[in-house]
């Protein structure tokens, strides 16, 4: 794995857009704040049952779940799909149940000990 | 003007009738043939474009009836001609930048243009 | 005179109250049917739909049915039988009572209304067998 | 000479004009390659052996006069030209295509995508040309990986914004200065890119209206019913001894390796 | 009849490798190894043996030459013509299949004239063969239909499109296991060699020559044989088709799940293919040491007893006396308060379908509430060794290598109807290898010639020591076997005939070192797990135990009834079917059938296999050792696996060889066994005859929970009683 991230990093690459690190970064908190700010208007249009704080934790949650990433072209992607992301949303494209997807709140948790899974069949 | 027919349209949306075919088309060879010039001589494009182009301008210097250079030309109507120049005209000049008379730029990664992309193994050759 | 300052309206309004049965009753039918129109009974079903008619309204408001009062707010037009139906629009002029050609059989049901939503509802049943058959155990 | 007119007299519907044309006209020129068998296999499409030179002939030139980008020049399914590139070269053999007078290609017909998982990079973006000046048809080939941006031709075509558009949202596939790169055809909020070979059959999620919340809401896919998967193995391929695989294409070399 | 021709096909010239193989392993040491001769197959060297036939020759190469009639487990027939090759200088090609290669012979598989000879051969069988695929049960998994699109012209000359002219022929009545479509017959004759050569049923044959040829019983009769599944999927083409499976589904939609067979102690290993979550068909799968490819009846067809009645949700007995449906909870909260209760009263037994994870998951929960009642349904003598020394209780000589005795002794057993694919290995040396069989117990139908020593007790005394006639026999055997019958051990006097047969086996010497003579041949899939996993055969303990509640594991076969048992014992039944155990049960727990669960049996060879899970279990059943684990979970004696991994590990201390899938582990300590079988004090029961259960066909088929649920095997039964009345 380590080997093939070296490859990765040696292998000539055509950058997407951001050509070192830094600038990557910027990127990904440009992004961050864009989406903070829309956050309350985000919550106001789309009439969601989740208060701007809530929002707020998920959106970091989101943003922290890709923070491993080593690869810029990776990071550009990313970005580039949450602008996208963002762009659906201000534009009201998207709809209530599209914006609530993230909060993922109609999931039941799985049945995590032994007997519980026994009982509700599922494995 | 002699070769002036009394052309109302074209036939084709967009192209108006050009008024001075002859003039147009004698300004725009010659801004491609300059362009050109800048290409190395070796350059298939440039010798081939270079062909094309020297053909067609003998043709209109040769005849005044715009009929005849039209046959002649075999491509089209005369303002279809001249839109087909200024593409070339402006496909010279990007050329310029790109500069596609140099060698291959890259190799296909192995395997890339294999197919179908599981190979039956040949048995026993 | 009366007509020509509308007053006579004003006494079709007061008779209207008058028939329906107080004012009472007359708001409450005004909430329950959001109409309260003057108009001659023409009939009753089994049920105790009442049906009118006013020939003053324009053709296709001039029959109305007011449903029996144990229906309250929950009633809707599959509470009409089939024979009141055809009546009620336009599909023949003559009461059902008083249509010679009108069939009648012992083995017609009876009326039901529109269960659709409720517990006795139609529910299709699988004809397929279980793919497992199940055991049963033996009665004692 | 002889040839030129045998030829344009059994292709009439290919002539644009009957007198004599321009003698430069690559597009007319056809050399004969002795070395074709002619098809004789009776459930094989026998393709037109002058079409077919004619159009080697003009991949020669295209390759010529770029080789900078094109990698190999093939004729498929026996009369269908198709150019391999570099995906550097994306604008340069299009605008070409468009613009030389030779050429004239100046209908995108459509752009397709291939995913193939297991070559360096998975996806080829496939170009098909139309030239309506000299009736024929042309396909070029590029390919890139999952995060190399590919150059939109846009600029070119102005109908590829939408086939960029939908290959961006089928297989993921960057276009770099697309006006207004976006999903096309998914629904908003959807993962994942559906033509890629590692994307499920199934999806991954499954929606429905919750009439509680009174929204649609999107699920984990759970498959009530066995997922129906079809065991499709040919019979040819019981016997691989036995199975001769014509090769898929003929690549047209040019003429100084010939000679 | 078949033995001497076989014999004459030995010092022939024509001769298949296979049979040469079994030949020179019987004669290992006296025949030189022939030279090995070259020849060209597509110009590429290959050596082979002198004798090869071509079509081997090719295959050693990896060419697989298109073949109908051939089939390398039956002798070599020749006459479908399909695997004709070119041979270089040759006029006429050869057919490969027949021909034993020469040197230096250049053989051309892919060559102009091999292909036309071959699109020739298809037109011809093609001419006859109806154009039915759409409603034929073969196709997508035809011979037929892929080497026609493989091999067969793309032009049909066929003209005759009103149809005068094909053949048709009348459809025969051979059972309720096999629908034959004779018009799709393309005479390859597969189905008669195996029925003469493997089933030893002559009934198969051909009458009529050329185009009036037909294969046929000649009389309408019964196919009365264990092993008819096989020529189904020897059929090439759509002739031979399973009854029951017919017109339900096609080869490409169904899901094929490799799994093991339970249904006798061989482990049979089959293919389940399943298809919305139903089991299809069983197949076999090959597997060189067990069952080749063969497979018996009752486990190909007894498949539908899965889908009758099935226990799909836990019951308990309510106060009427009644057993009610509840929900999970319910039901383990009751079993488990009544476990509570017992403490260490309580007990199990298990029987012959159940698997290693729930025996080794029952022992744990029952030895942790301090209860050692732990038993077999089907006994087993505890004297002497008992079930301590593995050699006791295997079949120490493992299936194939029953191929190469020279004399086998069976006891108290009848191979072909406890072990059918055990019996087709005997008859094969029979046939091949000049094996000698005798038995000793009632006089039953193999299918081939044995001796008959009498079904008397005694005479397995006289042999022991050494009076009988037929001890010299023994003594003089090569690589002498015997096999003892589970249910003659069974028997009171089991110990004293296990020990009678242990000293017998110490005595009779063999030549190889490593050849063991005692066997012992199981009748049950669970047996030899249950006994290294350390139950107790038999179900005296449960009966002096004084329970307070008792576990039936799938025990079916009414080892136990009410009235062994004290008043208040809570009898709770778990496994798949409603059979003899469910009635009796106050309590049911629904478990997982064999085709439902991963699941590791041992065969009598003991060998241990898995079974996968090719459907899900019905309604509210579950995997049979989950259901102890939770109840242990609600007892409070929580077991401690949480998974298959983790259970499986438990397997593996308790005996590692349990998790060995696929190899048998050796047995050894045969002296210690016999030294400690000589200390039996019980006496051989002179006058009780010697007997086994199953002797007909009709005994057969229907012999445990699934397969009595079954109606395909009730109407085998039927069948086999209707054709014994018959004439024929």
């Amino acid at each position: 794995m380590a080997s093939q991230a070296v490859k990765r990093t040696i292998k000539e690459v055509k950058p997407i857009l951001s050509v070192d690190r830094e600038e990557a970064r910027k990127r990904v908190l440009n992004l961050y704040k864009a989406w903070y700010r829309q956050l309350p208007y985000i919550v106001k249009a789309y009439d969601i049952p989740k208060n701007v704080e809530q929002c707020r934790e998920r959106l970091r949650e989101e943003f922290t779940k890709h923070d491993h990433f080593p690869d810029i072209r990776v990071i550009d992607m990313l970005v580039i799909k949450g602008q996208m992301e963002l762009k659906e949303i201000v534009n009201v494209w998207k709809q209530k149940g599209h914006v609530m997807t993230y909060f993922k709140d109609s999931l039941e948790p799985k049945p995590k000990d032994f007997l519980s899974k026994f009982l509700s069949g599922k494995e | 003007m002699a070769g002036v027919s009394t052309k109302i349209t074209t036939g084709l949306t967009g192209l108006a009738v050009a008024k001075h075919p002859h003039h147009v088309l004698g300004v725009l060879y010659g801004k491609i043939l300059r362009t050109l010039q800048k290409m190395p001589e070796s350059a298939a494009y440039r010798k081939y474009t270079e062909e094309v182009i020297n053909e067609r301008s003998q043709i209109l210097k040769a005849n005044q009836d715009i009929t005849v250079v039209e046959k002649q030309i075999g491509c089209g109507q005369i303002e279809e001609v001249i839109v087909q120049a200024e593409n070339e005209l402006l496909l010279a000049r990007k050329m310029l930048d790109w500069k596609p008379w140099e060698p291959l730029i890259k190799q296909p990664p192995p395997n890339q243009w294999t197919w179908p992309p599981a190979q039956p193994q040949p048995q026993g050759k | 005179m009366a007509k020509y300052f509308g007053i006579d309206r004003i006494f079709t309004f007061l008779k209207t109250i008058k028939e329906t049965g107080g004012l009472k009753a007359s708001l409450y039918k005004l909430y329950r049917m959001d109409s309260l129109r003057p108009g001659q009974l023409v009939g009753t079903d089994k049920y105790g739909n009442k049906y009118y008619e006013n020939p003053h309204y324009f053709y296709g408001r001039n029959r109305w049915v007011e449903y029996a009062p144990y229906y309250g707010m929950d009633y809707d037009g599959s509470q009409v039988p089939a024979e009141w139906f055809g009546w009620l629009h336009y599909k023949t002029d003559l009461l059902p009572d008083k249509d010679p050609s009108r069939p009648k059989y012992k083995w017609m049901l009876d009326h039901t209304e529109n269960l659709s939503g409720t517990p006795g509802q139609y529910m299709p049943y699988s004809t397929t067998l279980p793919k497992i058959e199940a055991w049963r155990p033996p009665a004692k | 000479m002889s040839l030129l007119r045998q030829c344009l007299q059994r292709v009439p519907s290919l002539r644009p004009f009957k007198t004599n044309v321009c003698k430069t006209s690559i597009r007319w020129a056809s050399t004969e390659d002795s070395d074709v068998k002619p098809e004789t296999r009776p459930t094989v499409r026998k393709p037109d052996l002058v079409i077919r030179s004619q159009l080697k002939d003009f991949g020669k030139y295209v390759a010529e006069c770029l080789p900078k980008y094109i990698q190999t020049v093939q004729i498929t399914a026996g009369d269908e030209l198709e150019l391999l590139i570099a995906p550097e070269g994306v604008l340069p053999v299009l605008q070409f295509l468009k613009d030389h007078h030779n050429a004239q290609y100046s209908n995108l017909s459509d752009i397709a995508g291939m995913d193939v998982p297991n070559r360096e990079c998975r996806f080829e973006i496939i170009y098909n040309l139309l030239s309506l000046r000299f009736n024929s048809r042309i396909r070029v080939k590029t390919y890139t990986d999952e995060l190399t941006p590919i150059e939109s031709c846009d600029g070119i075509y102005k109908a590829a914004n939408w086939y960029e558009r939908e290959i961006w949202d089928m297989f993921g596939v960057f276009f770099s200065n697309h006006p207004d790169l976006r999903r096309i055809l998914t629904d908003y909020g959807f993962e994942g890119h559906p033509f890629r070979r590692d994307f499920p059959l199934s999806g991954y999620v499954e929606v429905r209206y919750d009439d509680e919340r009174k929204r649609v809401v999107l699920e984990p896919l759970e498959l009530a019913q066995e997922f129906r998967k079809f065991d499709l193995s040919a019979p040819w391929e019981q016997f691989p001894n036995f199975r001769n695989v014509l090769p898929a294409s003929e690549p047209v070399k040019p003429d100084s390796e010939k000679k | 009849m078949l033995r001497i021709t076989f014999t004459k096909v030995l010092n022939g010239a024509k001769l298949s490798p296979k049979h040469i193989y079994v030949a020179t392993r019987a004669q290992s040491g006296e025949v030189k190894k022939p030279e090995k001769v070259e020849v060209f197959i597509d110009d590429k060297p290959v050596y082979v043996e002198p004798g090869t036939t071509v079509l081997q020759a090719a295959a050693m190469i990896g060419v697989e030459i298109p073949r109908f009639c051939y089939h390398e487990r039956l002798a070599v027939a020749g006459n479908c013509r399909m695997c004709l090759v070119e041979v270089e200088k040759s006029p006429k090609p050869v057919a490969a299949c027949a021909m034993p290669v020469m040197k230096g012979w250049r053989i051309k598989t892919d060559s102009e004239m091999t292909r036309k000879a071959r699109e020739g051969i298809m037109e011809f069988l093609l001419v006859n063969h109806p154009l039915d695929c759409p409603i034929c049960d073969q196709g997508g998994e035809c011979d037929l239909q892929d080497q026609s699109m493989a091999f067969g012209s793309d032009r049909s000359r066929f003209t005759d499109i009103e149809f005068s002219g094909k053949r048709a022929v009348e459809d025969k009545d051979i059972g309720p296991l096999i629908k034959t479509i004779m018009t799709r017959c393309i005479h390859c004759t597969r189905c008669i060699r195996f029925a003469s050569e493997v089933a030893g049923v002559d009934d198969l044959g051909t009458t009529g020559r050329g185009n009036d040829m037909q294969v046929g019983t000649y009389v309408e009769k019964l196919f009365m044989s264990e092993l008819s599944g096989n020529i189904i999927d020897l059929c090439p083409v759509g002739a031979l088709t399973s009854k029951p499976y017919s017109f339900t589904a096609r080869p490409w939609e169904i899901r094929k799940v490799d799994s093991i067979d339970v249904l006798d102690a061989v482990g049979s290993n089959i293919i389940v293919s399943t298809r919305t979550g139903e089991v299809m068909r069983i197949v076999p799968r090959v597997n060189e040491e067990i069952n080749e490819e063969w497979l018996a009846d009752k486990s190909r067809f007894a498949y539908d007893g899965l889908k009758r009645q099935r226990l799909v949700t836990p019951m308990i007995r309510d106060c009427n006396g009644e057993l009610k449906p509840v929900d999970w909870e319910a039901a383990l909260l009751t079993v488990a308060k009544v476990i509570k209760n017992a403490g260490s009263q309580v007990g199990a037994i298990a029987g012959g379908l159940a698997d290693a994870e729930v025996l080794v998951a029952v022992k744990d929960l029952l030895n942790k509430l301090g209860s050692e009642a732990l038993c077999t349904e089907h006994t087993f003598p505890l004297d002497g060794s008992g079930t301590d020394l593995r050699s006791s209780y295997l079949l120490n000589n493992k299936i194939a290598g029953v191929e190469e005795a020279d004399l086998v002794l069976l006891i108290g057993t009848n191979p072909r109807l406890e072990a059918p694919l055990l019996n087709s290995r005997l008859r094969k040396g029979w046939i091949h290898n000049e094996l000698q069989v005798a038995l000793i117990g009632p006089k039953v139908d193999l299918r081939y010639d044995y001796e008959h020593l009498g079904d008397d007790a005694k005479v397995l005394k006289e042999i022991v020591s050494g009076r009988h006639q037929f001890s010299s026999k023994l003594k003089s055997a090569k690589k002498p076997l015997i096999i003892v019958g589970s249910e003659l051990l069974e028997r009171a006097d089991g110990a004293a005939v296990l020990s009678a047969v242990q000293t017998l086996a110490a005595n009779t010497p063999s030549q190889d070192k490593d050849w063991k003579v005692l066997n012992i041949l199981h009748k049950v899939a669970s047996q030899v797990a249950a006994f290294d996993i350390g139950y107790t055969p038999g179900v005296d303990k449960i009966r002096e135990g004084n329970l307070k509640a008792l576990l039936l594991i799938g025990a079916d076969e009414g080892a136990i009834d009410k009235s062994d048992l004290p008043q208040d014992c809570f009898v709770i039944y778990q496994g798949h079917h409603g059979d003899q155990g469910a009635s009796i049960a106050d309590a049911i727990l629904p478990g997982a059938a064999y085709t439902e669960k991963q699941a590791t049996y041992v065969n009598t060879e003991g060998r241990a296999q898995e079974t996968l899970v090719a459907v899900t279990a019905p309604g509210r059943a579950r995997e049979d050792w989950k259901i102890i684990r939770a109840l242990s979970e609600i007892i409070g004696a929580k077991l401690p696996y949480d998974n298959l991994n983790e259970i499986r590990c438990r397997l593996e201390e308790v005996a590692p060889h349990l998790t060995r899938y696929g190899s048998a582990e050796e047995a050894n300590y045969f002296k210690q066994a016999e030294q400690l079988a000589k200390k039996i004090k019980i006496q051989l029961d002179e006058c009780t005859p010697i007997d086994v259960k199953i002797k007909e066909l009709q005994d057969y088929f229907m012999t445990d929970a699934i397969t009595r649920a079954s109606p395909t095997m009730a109407k085998c039964v039927q069948a086999v009683l209707k054709q014994k009345q018959s004439k024929y």
